[in-house]
């Protein structure tokens, strides 16, 4: 009962609870389909391009266009919406129905429901969707006429998917895009399919993300049973009735967002679940920063976004979301700082920055989580593209140890610099756009209330230090210090440079380049709309994103937004769970949260950039001293260890699922074998023959045998039939 | 028969026989041989309550005689392992049998039986058991080859041939009392002058040419007394009536051969002639010739590899 | 009268073949089952059934009126669907072995034919005895199949396969003449109709009776699926079959035990299956788990797929046995689903099988590089097997998993299954995903590696004769995946009938079963 | 001893001879089975024929009836046609295989 409330809110104040469909038919914005048709006619025409073997950048070009013209349509999308929402349909899916009643039928259809949520997220998925393609036009090159075609191909289809994800009507097409963009991911971190660690790892990458799905669908399930829909403006619907909760059993609500949290995890790459993250590296690295830094990885967030309101009903598990997020955090933060490989650091930033997400969406903070996940997109993407380049130049050379002075280098300028503004935004340097979406979340840590959030608040802070420490240590051995670098494994020598004798690194060209200061301009745009006023709500704070967040199922969680506003908040909701509105008793150092969070975590960060320094560019040889002094120490030597090798979290998935399954299933398959076909049906079968075997001497062609067994046989049934008429036939006839 | 004594007796008879078959000492043998006999024995005194008894003690003392004598030269013929041997103790069989048949007053088929089996049959089997063991024993002669002296399987077959007597026991045992009454002297006699009756000439011939039979005989030969008369008239018209000897066994079978089964008479003969035809057919040593051969025979009649 | 064309024309024109010159024999026979196709489409272009139920393309004549045997065809709009994929797959199936067979081209051909025409008549029958004896006689040509064209231990294969399901079918014999006699016993008439003993049974029939006539009915179509503890035939069979038989085998075969499920069984024994089916589900749900981790240690490409047909049939009876109609409409599409998406991995493995002539994952690897075509069309299927949504395979599973999720909670039709049946069961997906991409990592990507040895004539990739057998498969799979609505929409009146016993039944055990085993 | 004997006995009568003709003919089937020579084989046979023999007279003994006597022709016939036939056939098979070994023509067997 008492949450009632809560959901009332959807609908903006004033209007009616009605379900978005009935207010808003949108025939004549049918044209957003062009954001999910341009991908597939892409993919299309590069599936032609591989069949008939275009040498060209033919593909590069098709693809860029069609993704450029599905971000034009997103944004014309956005020029065009009026909140609340509007659904448009496509076309039917699946529709079973067997009666007329609630729970009658079951309806999925590919339909749109465009709100401000998945405005935000298909426009900057679309936005970078456009660069990236660009960039690894040039990236692919060497690729060209062989596998250029299968990547852009690729491409298309994870855009197609994630547009899908996100601009589903319902959650079952929103599966289906979970599942694309899974496909999709796999195919691309499977590019190079003959190197069997590109393989092994895109393998992983589906199953686990399988794992998720199962938590996906049976939350789609659940729900369906619970609600009597999967579409998401007949769930605000019924969720506005008054009497839905004393319909159905309470066991369901309580499960569903755990469930989801399960998909959600699986996607995002969190704490039981990230392990396929950083083995994903192995694709080409435009893959890496499109799906696995930038957009898809972010599509956990975005389901408990638009979820928000089932995870609102059963507060736990949003206590467990942040947990599991800011531990996430950490453990990344721990992992990435003893990595070599740039790009796998990279990678555990990312899983770290997504437990910053997922601790912004259980410390009740959509906004700060989506703003985030907004600026992580982007520079994150850019750390991505810039290692993506030195790979590239170096012949897949990504140990931090062996490339250094990057920046002295000519032609790698704008590539150092583009990713120092990179670093800045990740590390958290003040103002700039990572700075401002992280305090966000790490002040919400300390204004919500929940178990021990302050501990994981001052947790979240540790991490931010972490962070700058290991991106601020990449930047400054690879492009600080003195110039020096070696070639990776893909340098064989070969005619290009290997006839003066040395290594030549080649630099990036104009496109990437352009790509990487379109980036890195972007980066750092991203911190304006934490500066630009609200249209939707004067009482919002937080600007263009707490707009787009606004009207959505995620509102719950922006700053300034109170259900109080409304008339509809009861006592409970704050104590067990929510907001203090005065923010009176969260006070750190003596200032409000908000306030004492730009000083703290602007100096850990400091900290964190000024031991990178220290240990990475003026005295490299003390880090060497560190961890050495480190390992020699009993109590200590097994913490970089450790953290060299992740934790043993891949050890202990092997040791403790796969091996035993894989045992089972031989097991299982001796048990086939030998039981169930051996024993049982041969056995059976086997019976038939052992009679037969021991009656063959009778049969075995001797003329004898057959003679006893005719005459036997003649003199029994004469010998019974004596007996018959002497003593009677059975049942007294004779 | 409410007794399970035949069975148990025809059990014995069986142990004896398995005995004699399968056991390797001859001293064994003998017991078994011992016990064989002793169970047919109690089964033969079992069977001597049966009513219907016929003949006199001499007749019975032979009867027994020729009835081991076969029995014994049976089981000696089964048992031994000289084929030749089998042979001659199946002469016995037949002595035997037809001494029996002799007690049972069918004197041509006894004689016939001796002519034909012992004289005839197995005297063709003995040449086909030399030829054969001359052919396949040149290397090891006189040693009886391993199929002769192991026998197959006697369990089983003791077995068979035990549910065998078993059933004939039963049929003796039970079948016997509701069989029609035997044929009694009267009824013998009018079989006699049945037979008498349908040969006119023979009886012509019996009576001799003073006596004037009538033109059928039907209804003039009668029985009387212990005798079959013929009432016929004299060349002057008195009516006599002569007695008529029996017409013996011989006659008896012959007019049944003849009159009651002519077309089974002609079969058989057909029969025996196919059986010669294929016996000759198969017995013939097969020459196979491939085309070629028998072409180039042809072409080169003075071939010699044509018999190759 | 184009229900009795298509029993004919196959089986004449498999006469005809015996006759027809040698060289012209794949030519005819493909041509003729194209035929059969053609008629197939004009059949269900005339049937007027879709999506309403009732009976379609009815034909009857007399056989033995005195046991009230009639030679009676009709179909319903599942049995059409079934019947339409057969048309599909075996001009298909003749096409795809043009090259692999060919010694003794005119019996395979002919046996070919004759095995249209007996899958066909399984469909269309709707005369106990006419279902039974073309039942049964699927099984002589697949027999001679694989006996005569298997590969090495095809002798051992056949036999056991034939024997096999020639017991269970016999059993399920037994539990038809049982039905039919007590029909009689009731009505005093011989009939072998099936609407009648359909009638008779769900309602005449006590419980106890209905159970013993389910264990017989089960015996025989479990059988066949291959449901858990009876699957034992299928690797065997599959692995030993030439390519067409394992297409066959697993497109349409299989499917005869589940339409068997479909059409006898559930409306048959109403009670009993209320009764039995959580029983049911926990075997196919074993079933499910247990072929799949069988799967992950296979090593032979054929035996491992045909695991996973057992894995995949176990969704196939959960659906069914979940006993409303998202489920039912699950299980009838994931029958067509997996004709298709399965059909096709045999095809495409038996197209690697000709040119390498091994089907050990260990000896072949990296197909990538050397046959591009065929792993395109590899992964394609293999993801429609998987489940990727947008696919075939996902919504048929998708519907099944929730059908039985959701049995024994909602709606006109309360099952008797519930939200642990689909949680466990759905454990399969992503062992599916597990196996048959480690096929695919291994066969299709990674380092190149092929057996020594010469390919044959074949080209190194896919000829266009070859592409032109998959390409139907593929624009099926997308088809299914992108509109299911066409299918579940032309099924849904078919099912209601078959469902029309259940929704009293269940309600009124549901208060003892579901709180038992249902929700918790 | 046999006049003892056949004194104990009562009389002879058919039942004796009847079971004489079983005994006889057990000793013939027995052989016939047990043995492994193809010429003893027949000769068994032949056995059994005599105890054939044997009941049929004895019935036609009983019955004072002579067709007993004249099947005994017959089967005289029929043992002679046999015995010409089957001994053809010994030699033809022994000219095949060097053996009269019954054991060695099993080729029906699996």
């Amino acid at each position: 009962m008492m949450l009632h409330g809560l959901f009332m809110p959807l609908v903006a104040p004033g209007t009616p609870a009605v379900p978005l469909s009935d207010v808003i038919s949108a025939p004549q914005l049918s044209w957003a389909g062009l954001i999910l048709l341009l991908p597939l006619v892409s993919l299309v025409l590069c599936g032609l391009c591989a069949a008939f073997r275009v040498r060209s950048k033919l593909p590069a070009v098709i693809t860029s266009a069609a993704l450029a013209g599905a971000f034009v349509t997103s944004v014309m999308l956005y020029f065009s919406y009026e909140p609340p929402g509007e659904v448009v349909h496509l076309f039917d899916w699946i529709n079973v129905s067997w009666g007329s009643g609630a729970i009658e039928s079951f309806s999925a259809n590919f339909s749109l429901y465009i709100d401000s949520l998945s405005l935000l997220w298909i426009m900057f998925v679309t936005g970078l969707g456009t660069l990236i393609t660009i960039y690894a036009s040039e990236y692919m090159e060497p690729d060209l006429g062989k596998g250029y075609s299968r990547f852009f191909a690729g491409v298309s289809v994870f855009l197609f998917a994630m547009a899908s994800l996100v601009l589903s009507d319902n959650l079952l097409m929103l599966y289906l895009g979970w599942e694309g963009v899974g496909f999709a991911s796999y195919w691309l971190i499977g590019y190079y399919y003959q190197r069997p660690a590109a393989v092994a790892a895109a393998k992983k990458a589906f199953i686990v993300n399988r794992i998720g799905d199962i938590g996906l669908a049976l939350a789609i399930y659940l729900i369906w049973v619970t609600f009597g829909t999967v579409q998401y403006d007949e769930l605000t619907t019924v969720l506005q009735q008054e009497n839905w909760r004393e319909s159905f059993e309470g066991w369901t609500t309580s499960a569903i967002p755990f469930l989801l949290m399960l998909a959600a995890f699986g996607k995002s790459a969190q704490l039981p679940l990230y392990v396929w993250l950083p083995d994903a590296m192995e694709g080409p690295t435009p893959v890496s920063a499109l799906i696995h830094a930038a957009t898809m990885v972010t599509a956990g967030i975005y389901l408990v976004a638009r979820t928000y309101p089932l995870f609102l009903l059963e507060p736990v598990s949003l206590q467990v979301v942040a947990w599991v997020g800011g531990l996430t955090a950490l453990l990344a933060a721990t992992i990435g700082m003893a990595q070599y490989d740039i790009k796998r650091i990279m990678a555990y930033s990312t899983v770290s920055q997504l437990g910053y997400m997922f601790l912004g969406l259980g410390v009740l903070t959509t906004y700060g989580a989506a703003y985030h996940v907004f600026t992580h997109a982007f520079f994150k993407a850019l750390l991505f593209l810039t290692c993506g380049a030195i790979m590239h130049g170096f012949a897949g050379q990504l140990d931090l140890r062996k490339i250094s002075g990057l920046r002295h280098l000519p032609g790698w300028r704008i590539t150092a610099w583009t990713m120092f503004i990179g670093a800045l935004c990740l590390a958290g340097f003040p103002l700039t756009s990572g700075y401002l979406s992280k305090d966000v979340i790490l002040a919400e840590t300390f204004v919500t209330q929940g178990p021990g959030f302050r501990i994981l608040g001052w947790l979240a802070i540790v991490t931010a230090g972490l962070t700058a420490y290991y991106t601020f240590r990449v930047w400054f051995r690879v492009c600080a210090g003195p110039v020096a670098f070696e070639a990776g494994d893909e340098y064989h020598g070969d005619e290009d440079h290997g006839h003066t004798g040395g290594f030549h690194p080649h630099a990036p060209r104009f496109v990437i380049n352009t790509v990487l200061i379109i980036l890195a301009v972007g980066a750092l745009m991203a911190a304006l709309p934490y500066f630009m006023s609200n249209q939707a709500d004067e009482r919002l704070v937080g600007g263009w994103v707490a707009d787009m967040v606004h009207d959505s199922t995620a509102r719950q969680g922006i700053p300034g937004f109170h259900p109080d506003d409304v008339g509809h908040a009861d006592a409970g909701h704050s104590t067990a769970h929510g907001h203090d509105d005065s923010h009176a008793h969260a006070l750190i150092l003596g200032m409000d949260p908000h306030i004492a969070m730009y000083w703290i975590s602007g100096t850990v960060g400091m900290i964190g950039l000024f031991f990178a320094a220290w240990l990475h560019l003026w005295k490299r040889d003390h880090a060497d001293a560190l961890r050495r002094w480190m390992l020699s120490k009993l109590w200590l030597g097994w913490l970089p260890r450790a953290m060299e090798r992740k934790w043993y979290v891949d050890e202990f998935y092997h040791a403790l699922i796969r091996s035993p399954l894989w045992i089972l299933g031989h097991i299982f398959y001796a048990f086939d074998r030998f039981i169930i076909d051996g024993i049982f049906v041969d056995g059976v079968a086997r019976i038939p023959r052992g009679v037969a075997r021991w009656l063959q001497p009778l049969q075995a062609g001797a003329v004898q045998s057959l003679a006893v067994v005719m005459a036997g046989g003649a003199m029994i049934i004469l010998l019974l039939m004596a007996l018959f008429m002497q003593f009677g036939w059975p049942g007294g006839t004779a | 028969m409410d007794s399970i004594l035949p069975y148990i007796a025809t059990a014995v008879a069986a142990i004896g026989l398995l005995i004699v078959l399968s056991s390797g000492v001859r001293l064994t043998r003998a017991g078994g041989g011992v016990l064989g006999m002793a169970g047919l024995v109690w089964l033969f005194m079992l069977a001597s309550t049966i009513p219907g008894g016929v003949g006199d003690v001499t007749i019975e003392v032979f009867f027994l005689i020729f009835a081991a004598m076969a029995v014994s030269a049976g089981v000696q013929m089964i048992r031994s392992p000289r084929p030749v041997y089998s042979a001659l103790f199946f002469v016995l069989v037949v002595m035997s049998v037809c001494g029996m048949l002799v007690m049972l007053e069918a004197f041509f088929i006894a004689f016939a039986l001796v002519i034909v089996y012992a004289g005839a049959i197995l005297i063709t089997y003995m040449f086909v058991l030399m030829l054969a063991q001359q052919a396949s024993d040149a290397s090891h002669q006189g040693e009886t080859p391993e199929y002769d002296r192991t026998p197959r399987d006697p369990v089983a077959a003791v077995c068979v041939a035990a549910i065998f007597m078993a059933v004939v026991v039963n049929v003796t045992f039970t079948g016997l009392n509701d069989l029609a009454p035997a044929a009694s002297d009267v009824d013998r006699l009018r079989a006699d002058a049945a037979l008498l009756a349908n040969t006119p000439r023979g009886v012509q011939r019996q009576v001799g040419e003073d006596v004037v039979l009538p033109d059928s005989l039907d209804g003039h030969i009668t029985v009387q007394g212990d005798g079959v008369v013929l009432h016929a008239s004299s060349p002057t018209g008195d009516a006599l009536i002569v007695p008529l000897k029996s017409p013996g066994n011989t006659s008896h079978v012959g007019w049944s051969l003849v009159a009651r089964f002519p077309a089974s008479l002609e079969l058989a003969g057909i029969i025996l002639l196919m059986a010669m035809f294929g016996a000759v057919i198969l017995a013939r040593r097969q020459i196979d010739h491939a085309e070629e051969e028998l072409a180039s025979a042809v072409a080169a009649p003075d071939s010699s590899e044509v018999d190759a | 009268m184009l229900g009795v064309l298509l029993l004919i024309v196959p089986i004449a024109a498999a006469i005809a073949v015996c006759f027809v010159p040698l060289r012209l024999v794949r030519g005819f026979a493909l041509i003729a089952s194209l035929a059969t196709t053609g008629i197939a489409t004009a059949a269900a272009i005339e049937f007027g059934g879709w999506g309403i139920g009732g009976w379609g393309l009815e034909f009857s004549r007399e056989l033995l009126p005195q046991f009230g045997i009639t030679f009676t065809l009709g179909a319903d709009s599942v049995s059409m669907m079934l019947v339409l994929l057969t048309a599909l797959l075996m001009p298909l199936a003749i096409l795809g072995s043009f090259t692999a067979v060919t010694e003794r081209t005119r019996e395979y051909y002919a046996w070919l034919l004759v095995l249209t025409a007996a899958m066909t008549g399984v469909f269309l029958a709707r005369d106990l005895l006419v279902f039974y004896i073309c039942f049964e006689f699927t099984l002589v040509p697949m027999y001679f199949l694989i006996a005569i064209y298997g590969s090495t231990n095809r002798t051992w294969a056949s036999i056991k396969f034939f024997i096999y399901t020639f017991l269970g079918s016999l059993l399920a014999l037994v539990g038809f003449l049982y039905v039919a006699w007590a029909s009689a016993e009731h009505s005093g008439a011989w009939s072998f109709s099936i609407p009648t003993l359909t009638a008779f049974a769900s309602n005449a029939m006590t419980s106890t009776e209905q159970a013993w006539v389910l264990l017989a009915l089960m015996a025989g179509f479990a059988v066949k699926i291959p449901l858990f503890p009876v699957h034992t035939w299928l690797p065997l069979a599959h692995t030993e079959a030439p390519t067409a038989g394992s297409v066959i085998l697993a497109g349409v075969l299989l499917k005869l035990g589940t339409y068997g499920l479909y059409r006898f069984v559930l409306p048959m024994v109403p009670a009993a299956v209320v009764e039995w089916a959580p029983f049911i589900a926990v075997l196919s749900i074993i079933g499910i788990l247990y072929a799949a981790l069988i799967c992950w240690v296979q090593t032979d490409v054929k035996k491992l797929v045909a695991y996973s047909s057992v894995s995949h049939l176990g969704f196939c009876v959960l659906g069914l046995f979940a006993l409303n109609p998202l489920g039912l409409q699950g299980s009838v599409l994931y029958m067509i689903n997996h004709g298709l998406s399965t059909g096709a991995l045999f095809f495409l493995i038996g197209m690697m099988y000709e040119r390498y002539h091994t089907r050990d994952m260990g000896e072949v690897g990296g197909l990538a590089k050397k046959m591009p075509v065929w792993s395109t069309f590899m992964v394609f299927f293999v993801l429609a097997s998987v489940g990727l949504p947008g696919l075939n395979g996902f919504v048929s599973e998708f519907l099944c998993l929730l059908g039985a999720f959701v049995a024994g909670d909602t709606g006109a039709y309360p099952g008797v299954l519930g939200p642990w049946f689909a949680a466990i069961a759905a454990i399969g997906m992503v062992l599916a995903a597990m196996y048959l991409l480690i096929m695919v990592g291994k066969i299709v990507f990674g380092p190149l590696r092929e057996p020594a040895g010469d390919h044959g004539p074949l080209p190194a990739d896919l000829s266009i004769r070859e592409i032109v057998v998959l390409v139907p498969l593929a624009i099926g799979c997308i088809l299914l995946g992108v509109q299911p609505d066409i299918a579940i929409d032309a099924m849904s009146g078919a099912i209601a009938d078959t469902l029309a016993a259940f929704p009293e039944l269940v309600t009124n055990s549901a208060e003892t079963i579901v709180s038992a085993g249902g929700m918790p | 001893m046999m006049c003892l004997l056949a004194s104990a006995m009562g009389s002879v009568s058919l039942a004796h001879a009847l079971l004489l003709s079983g005994v006889l003919m057990s000793i013939g089937l027995a052989g016939f089975v047990s043995r492994r020579n193809l010429i003893v084989m027949f000769l068994c046979t032949e056995l059994m024929f005599q105890a054939v023999v044997v009941a049929m007279v004895a019935f036609g003994r009983w019955y004072w009836d002579f067709s007993g006597q004249v099947f005994v022709i017959f089967i005289l016939t029929v043992a002679a046609a046999e015995a010409a036939l089957a001994l053809a056939l010994v030699v033809l098979l022994h000219r095949r295989r060097a053996t009269l070994d019954a054991d060695a023509w099993t080729e029906l067997r699996e």
